[in-house]
């Protein structure tokens, strides 16, 4: 450790300086006009007003709902996943996270409009559902939650299942082997031992997804349109065709409490177990 | 095999199965002889591959948000490196707001950031799109650099910045000399990740664009919403293995994944 | 890492020299559609005439006023074109000027409704279309705008958003054809209310719609004549509905931005765009249907516009006033009774 | 070796941000000196190390280097050299360029720095490694090339972080070895840090023991091992029988007791294990533990003032656990400690 504060400030704070100004304030100000009384004053009355309109309620749970729902399915099947990547070779586990990564090396916009393609009236799905016998008629997929659901859950499950591969992988080697011994069955090992051990890598991949489905533009936009509306798309929309800035910096500042909750909760949980190791 | 030594590599198939085939199906319909995005495709031909390239539109996109890639991320860098710098070395008064400062893009939505800087810096000081596009990306990619390089600069033994000093290097020399070699896989990684941020950024650019001034994810939706051929899924193609092809290679030589 | 840093700092420089570079320039702003078309007809050549440099925003009318009230201050554009309604907004927002139409040589060569819509003196009409439903003639069988609702035929079809050129007079159209035409349109919003869930979307930008058809997501949407040419060319039997209520369209306008430093070209922009040569060539190519009365057309290309003065008249428009007025009304209506 | 001090602290005074690492301190060292600064962590030795390499700003006092006021003339100013306790290798160099660095930095070139950079790595056995990455060598070689890296910048004064800490006990004889050599043939001052008593007394010219950021004694390694002059010194040298003194007389836990001899007058008495007499005298304890250490035998007693250790030759009879002794504390085999803490 170098004991000049005058260099530290000097290395650091161009960088907090710009962030500063070229993030911060204008977005503090942003938020600021939720909270402006157009007559002088301060006034929670936007977030009243916002909050009386069933269409915003609808679309404030849709987004919470979504966001939550993405975020446990992740889950579930990013153990599944990342169970099964760890206990792999060295060579062919590295292989296999590379194609987990992969997606996300792909611009978004076509991740979402691939689903366009499978989830259409005569893309895949249906025509695979149609050959099973499953359905006689098309079904509508598109332009629905389960639309926007597929999407955001394909965007955002990789984060998931690289949080749990490393957790997974930091987890004491010995400690399955050592329940099984003591005579637990998988249910009791799963619960016991791996979601205790790996809580942390939950937490982080938990809060990833979730942020991620709250804030994704593109896939409520495209694969959702104006019958799926999300928070984002309803800012989108109050900015640009209804020109209503306060309600927009309404939204924003729901979409970033919602984040820093997620945010708050991570690090809680992460440090919680920091605590735990001994300081260097 | 028992069926449950099977479910767990069944999960795995149909899960891998779920995050890639969207790609692999993008890439069947670049190759598409038809004339609009369908799976699978009608016939194979390159005409959509070779169109991407004739569309002036996509052009100027790639190279705006190229530029904004490339500029972005150095620029962010430039800030982020002095600042990790003096994050993982120093004493310094105020580290965790800084911290926090620096790393608060990456916790706001990225439209907020984009119409927050259409309001405040955009309009009120005249700046032009291209600059404001210029400033946000920057901010956006500065977490990512803060992180990675001060991870690559924490595994690195600060003793050796000394070892230099008291071998007669100044402060400044001692960090050229034997810490940017010792951290330029972690610069490199930071560039790559930041590269790929911004690249792909869409919400932060929803709304700052102008006559004239489109990233190209913007641009893509943007056509894909007045025309459905294919050449926007083979320009997808072409843009998905530039970056893998770019990932890998840094992985190969630098072990990229070291640092994400 | 050196050469990456020293490569994009040569990059910064470029673009910010190559934008400096371009010394006249115009900022239009326009619809999205039919882009690669307007470039060869009328971007290209103009370039050629004037010897400056057009830049292009494009996007539907809504967005890009929001984006003219943002930018306010400093005017990006220099020359729009917009819905009527949206013209008569803005000029009351304080954003566009008055067309200095003395300037304009074929001023004169344009139908008479067209040289001043909404009576202020601060639009130019360039086009009409007409308003009706495109369909799937092989599934469905439109008489009235009625028939959309129907059961059979509701979960096949898209509706334009409220907040779009073509959602207010769609709705107008419905309610005539439910019999309660009030101008807060809340009978034919609580008609499309009742069919949300069946409904497949609510459109914002008709270019979708060609998507949406060829994947047979939809069989049938309401939509402006001048987004009917790419339908015409997908493989299907796709008809131009002629319901009893008649058709209903807009027109759209050109205006002239406040503050913007580009006025003497913008006018001749406008003027090159109103002659009858550029308005012959937008038609022939079904872009869009002419203003300027000299414009001569075959049947068969007349056939897919909205030809004639006769007939631009015999559409039933809401006027500019009412639906501004009735704007935010509908838009509550409608999220009460659609949008959730 | 002359007598006038080539290095000297004076009235040094060193700290981080508010808290005060080492107070007033004063050390004249000699030229061609090896010196050892021992202590606990925390005692202020490698604070004081670092002041003199130029790493740790001065607080108040000066250093003095050669007739030179350096107090603040930075550190790559300084010819000082520095052995770090992790050597601090330069990880992207090979060993030869490690060691041509600082050479470099002094603007040597071509032969001149080959010669020298060889003659470096060749006198620390390393000739053949010149072109291996520090991460291909042994612990041992790493600080070899540490050693060569700062000797071929001939520093005035060469300082040592915990040289042997990291080494097994294999290597670290011959380290021992291999520095004493370095020093002797050129002449070089040098001060090493360390918390391990015995490596300072194998290796030191001069002992400096510290405590709490101040010098506790200064001494030949005899005269710190047995004639520590504090409880401090003694307890840190392995006498573990230590005791205060009032009034000539021993202070227990059960009082004053009167010494065997005629009255100590100092502050406090130290004896090691082996210095008790088992079998005889005047004190008698219990035995509660015991253990072989191949040629002698070490006993835990038991006594009315206290736990004694005591240490006796195996060759003689083993006592039995809980077995009753006499024993003795003989005055006159104790190390007289004038301060007492």
């Amino acid at each position: 450790m170098f004991q000049n504060r005058a260099e530290a400030l000097a290395l650091a704070l161009p960088a907090a300086f710009f962030a500063a100004a070229v993030f911060l304030m204008p977005v503090a100000i942003l938020l600021s006009d939720g909270f402006r009384n157009p007559v002088g004053g301060w006034t929670i009355s936007a977030y009243t007003d916002f909050f009386a309109d069933p269409l915003n309620r609808t679309v404030f749970l849709r987004t919470l709902r979504l966001g939550a729902i993405v975020t446990v399915v992740s889950a579930v099947l990013g153990y599944a996943a990342a169970f099964a990547i760890v206990n792999l070779e060295p060579g062919t586990k590295g292989k296999m996270t590379g194609l987990v990564v992969l997606p996300l090396m792909i611009s978004p916009v076509a991740r979402t409009y691939a689903w366009i393609v499978i989830l259409g009236r005569t893309g895949i799905v249906n025509q695979a559902l149609q050959l099973v016998g499953l359905t006689d008629a098309p079904l509508r997929i598109l332009f629905s939650e389960t639309a926007v659901f597929v999407g955001l859950l394909q965007l955002f499950l990789p984060l998931m299942i690289i949080s749990l591969i490393s957790a997974l992988e930091n987890m004491p080697k010995d400690a399955v082997p050592a329940a099984r011994v003591l005579g637990a069955n998988w249910f009791q090992v799963f619960w016991k031992v791996i979601l205790p051990l790996t809580k942390e890598g939950l937490v982080i991949g938990g809060t990833l997804v979730f942020t991620g489905s709250l804030t994704a533009y593109i896939t409520p936009a495209i694969l959702g349109g104006s019958k799926v509306l999300m928070l984002e798309t309803l800012l989108y929309q109050q900015v640009s065709v209804s020109n209503n800035f306060v309600s927009a910096s309404v939204i924003a500042f729901i979409l970033i409490v919602m984040s820093f909750a997620a945010n708050i909760l991570l690090k809680r949980v992460a440090t919680a177990r920091n605590k735990q190791r001994v300081p260097q | 095999m028992s069926a449950r030594s099977l479910f767990i590599p069944l999960t795995l198939f149909l899960v891998l199965g779920f995050l890639i085939g969207p790609f692999l199906i993008i890439v069947a319909a670049s190759f598409s002889g038809g004339e609009t995005l369908a799976f699978p495709p009608q016939g194979f031909s390159l005409r959509w591959i070779l169109k991407v390239f004739t569309v002036e539109s996509f052009r100027a996109s790639f190279g705006m948000s190229m530029f904004l890639a490339i500029g972005g991320t150095a620029a962010a860098l430039m800030l982020g490196i002095p600042a990790s710098y003096a994050l993982s070395r120093y004493k310094l008064p105020g580290a965790e707001i800084v911290r926090t400062v620096v790393s608060a893009p990456i916790i706001v939505p990225g439209i907020i950031v984009g119409l927050a800087l259409l309001r405040y810096i955009v309009v009120p000081f005249q700046v032009g799109i291209t600059p404001a596009l210029f400033l946000a990306h920057t901010a956006l990619v500065l977490p990512y650099a803060v992180r990675v390089v001060s991870a690559s600069l924490d595994n690195l033994r600060s003793d050796i910045e000394e070892a230099a000093v008291l071998l007669g290097s100044s402060r400044l020399g001692a960090f050229f000399r034997v810490v940017m070699p010792n951290i330029r896989g972690g610069i490199l990684s930071a560039f790559i990740l930041g590269f790929v941020t911004s690249f792909n950024q869409v919400p932060v650019s929803l709304f700052l664009s102008g006559p004239g001034v489109r990233t190209l994810p913007i641009d893509m939706i943007a056509y894909m919403e007045i025309v459905f051929d294919p050449s926007v899924a083979a320009l997808s193609s072409l843009l998905a293995f530039l970056s893998i092809g770019i990932v890998f290679a840094a992985e190969r030589f630098l072990g990229f994944s070291r640092y994400v | 890492m050196k050469k990456v840093i020293l490569a994009s700092g040569a990059a910064l420089m470029l673009t910010m020299g190559a934008a400096q570079a371009q010394e006249k320039t115009l900022t239009i702003s326009v619809y999205a559609f039919a882009q690669d078309e307007f470039k060869q007809l009328v971007y290209d050549p103009f370039e050629k005439i004037c010897g400056c440099k057009l830049v292009v925003e494009t996007g539907n009318s809504v967005e890009r006023l929001a984006k003219l009230e943002a930018n306010k201050a400093n005017p990006m554009v220099d020359m729009a074109v917009v819905s009527m309604a949206d013209a008569l907004a803005a000029s009351r927002a304080g954003l566009i000027d008055k067309v200095d139409t003395a300037k304009l040589s074929n001023f004169n060569k344009i139908y008479d409704v067209a040289k001043d819509p909404n009576g202020d003196g601060m639009s130019v009409g360039y086009t009409f279309y007409a308003t009706s439903i495109a369909y799937r003639s092989d599934k469905m069988k439109i008489e009235s705008w009625a028939d959309l609702l129907k059961p059979e035929y509701a979960s096949h079809i898209a509706w334009p958003n409220v907040t779009t050129n073509q959602g207010p007079p769609a709705l107008y159209m419905l309610g005539l054809a439910l019999g309660k035409d009030t101008p807060d349109l809340a009978a034919p919003i609580e008609a499309v209310g009742e069919k949300k869930g069946e409904i497949v979307t609510f459109y914002e930008k008709s270019s979708q719609l060609v998507q949406l058809m060829q994947q047979e997501e939809i069989w049938a949407a309401p939509i402006g004549r001048f987004s009917w040419a790419p339908f015409t060319k997908l493989d299907m039997p796709i008809a131009w509905a002629n319901p009893k209520e008649g058709q209903t369209g807009g027109m759209n306008v050109m205006v002239v931005t406040k503050g913007s430093k580009n006025r003497e070209l913008a006018l001749q922009f406008m003027d090159f765009w109103l002659s009858t040569d550029t308005q012959t060539k937008l038609a022939e190519k079904l872009i869009d249907s002419p203003a300027n009365k000299e414009v001569k057309l075959s049947d068969a290309i007349a056939n897919n516009l909205t030809y004639g003065e006769e007939t631009a008249k015999s559409l039933k428009l809401i006027p500019s006033a009412v639906a501004l007025d009735n704007r935010a009304g509908w838009v509550k209506t409608w999220n009460e009774k659609v949008g959730q | 070796m002359s007598d006038a001090p080539y290095l000297s602290l004076e009235k040094l005074t060193l700290a981080y941000g508010d808290t005060v690492a080492v107070a007033n301190l004063d050390l004249p060292i000699r030229k061609g000196e090896l010196v050892a600064l021992l202590g606990p962590s925390g005692c202020g030795k490698t604070t004081t190390m670092r002041a003199i390499a130029g790493l740790l700003p001065v607080k108040s006092g000066h250093v003095r280097l050669d007739g030179a006021d350096i107090t603040r003339v930075p550190a790559n100013k300084r010819a000082v050299g520095l052995v770090f306790q992790s050597y601090a290798l330069f990880p992207h160099l090979s060993v030869y360029e490690n060691v041509a660095f600082g050479l470099k930095l002094k603007g040597m070139r071509g032969t001149g720095l080959d010669a020298k950079v060889r003659s470096g790595l060749t006198s620390v056995g390393l000739s053949s490694f010149a072109n291996r990455k520090p991460a291909e060598l042994s612990g041992g070689q790493q600080q070899r090339v540490a050693l060569a890296r700062s000797m071929v910048m001939e520093p005035k004064v060469l300082l040592l972080d915990e040289p042997l800490s990291n080494l097994d006990a294999r290597l670290r004889l011959e380290m021992r070895t291999e520095l004493q050599r370095v020093q002797k043939e050129t002449g070089v001052t040098m001060i090493f840090v360390t918390h391990d008593q015995a490596e300072a007394l194998a290796l030191a010219d001069r002992i400096v023991v510290m405590k709490n950021g101040k010098i506790e004694q200064i001494g030949s390694p005899e005269d710190i091992y047995n004639r520590p002059t504090s409880s401090f010194v003694a307890d840190f040298v392995g006498f573990e029988n230590i005791f205060p003194i009032e009034q000539g007389k021993m202070k227990t836990s059960s009082g004053l007791i009167d010494l065997s001899g005629p009255a100590p007058s100092a502050a406090g008495l130290a004896w090691r294990p082996r210095m008790v007499t088992l079998g005889s005298g005047p004190f008698r304890g219990t035995v509660r533990g015991t253990s072989f250490a191949g040629d002698s035998r070490e006993y835990l007693l038991d006594t009315p003032f206290g736990p004694i250790k005591a240490e006796v030759e195996a060759s003689q009879p083993a006592h039995a656990l809980g077995s009753d002794l006499s024993f003795d504390l003989p005055a006159e085999k104790a190390a007289p400690l004038s301060r007492f803490a």
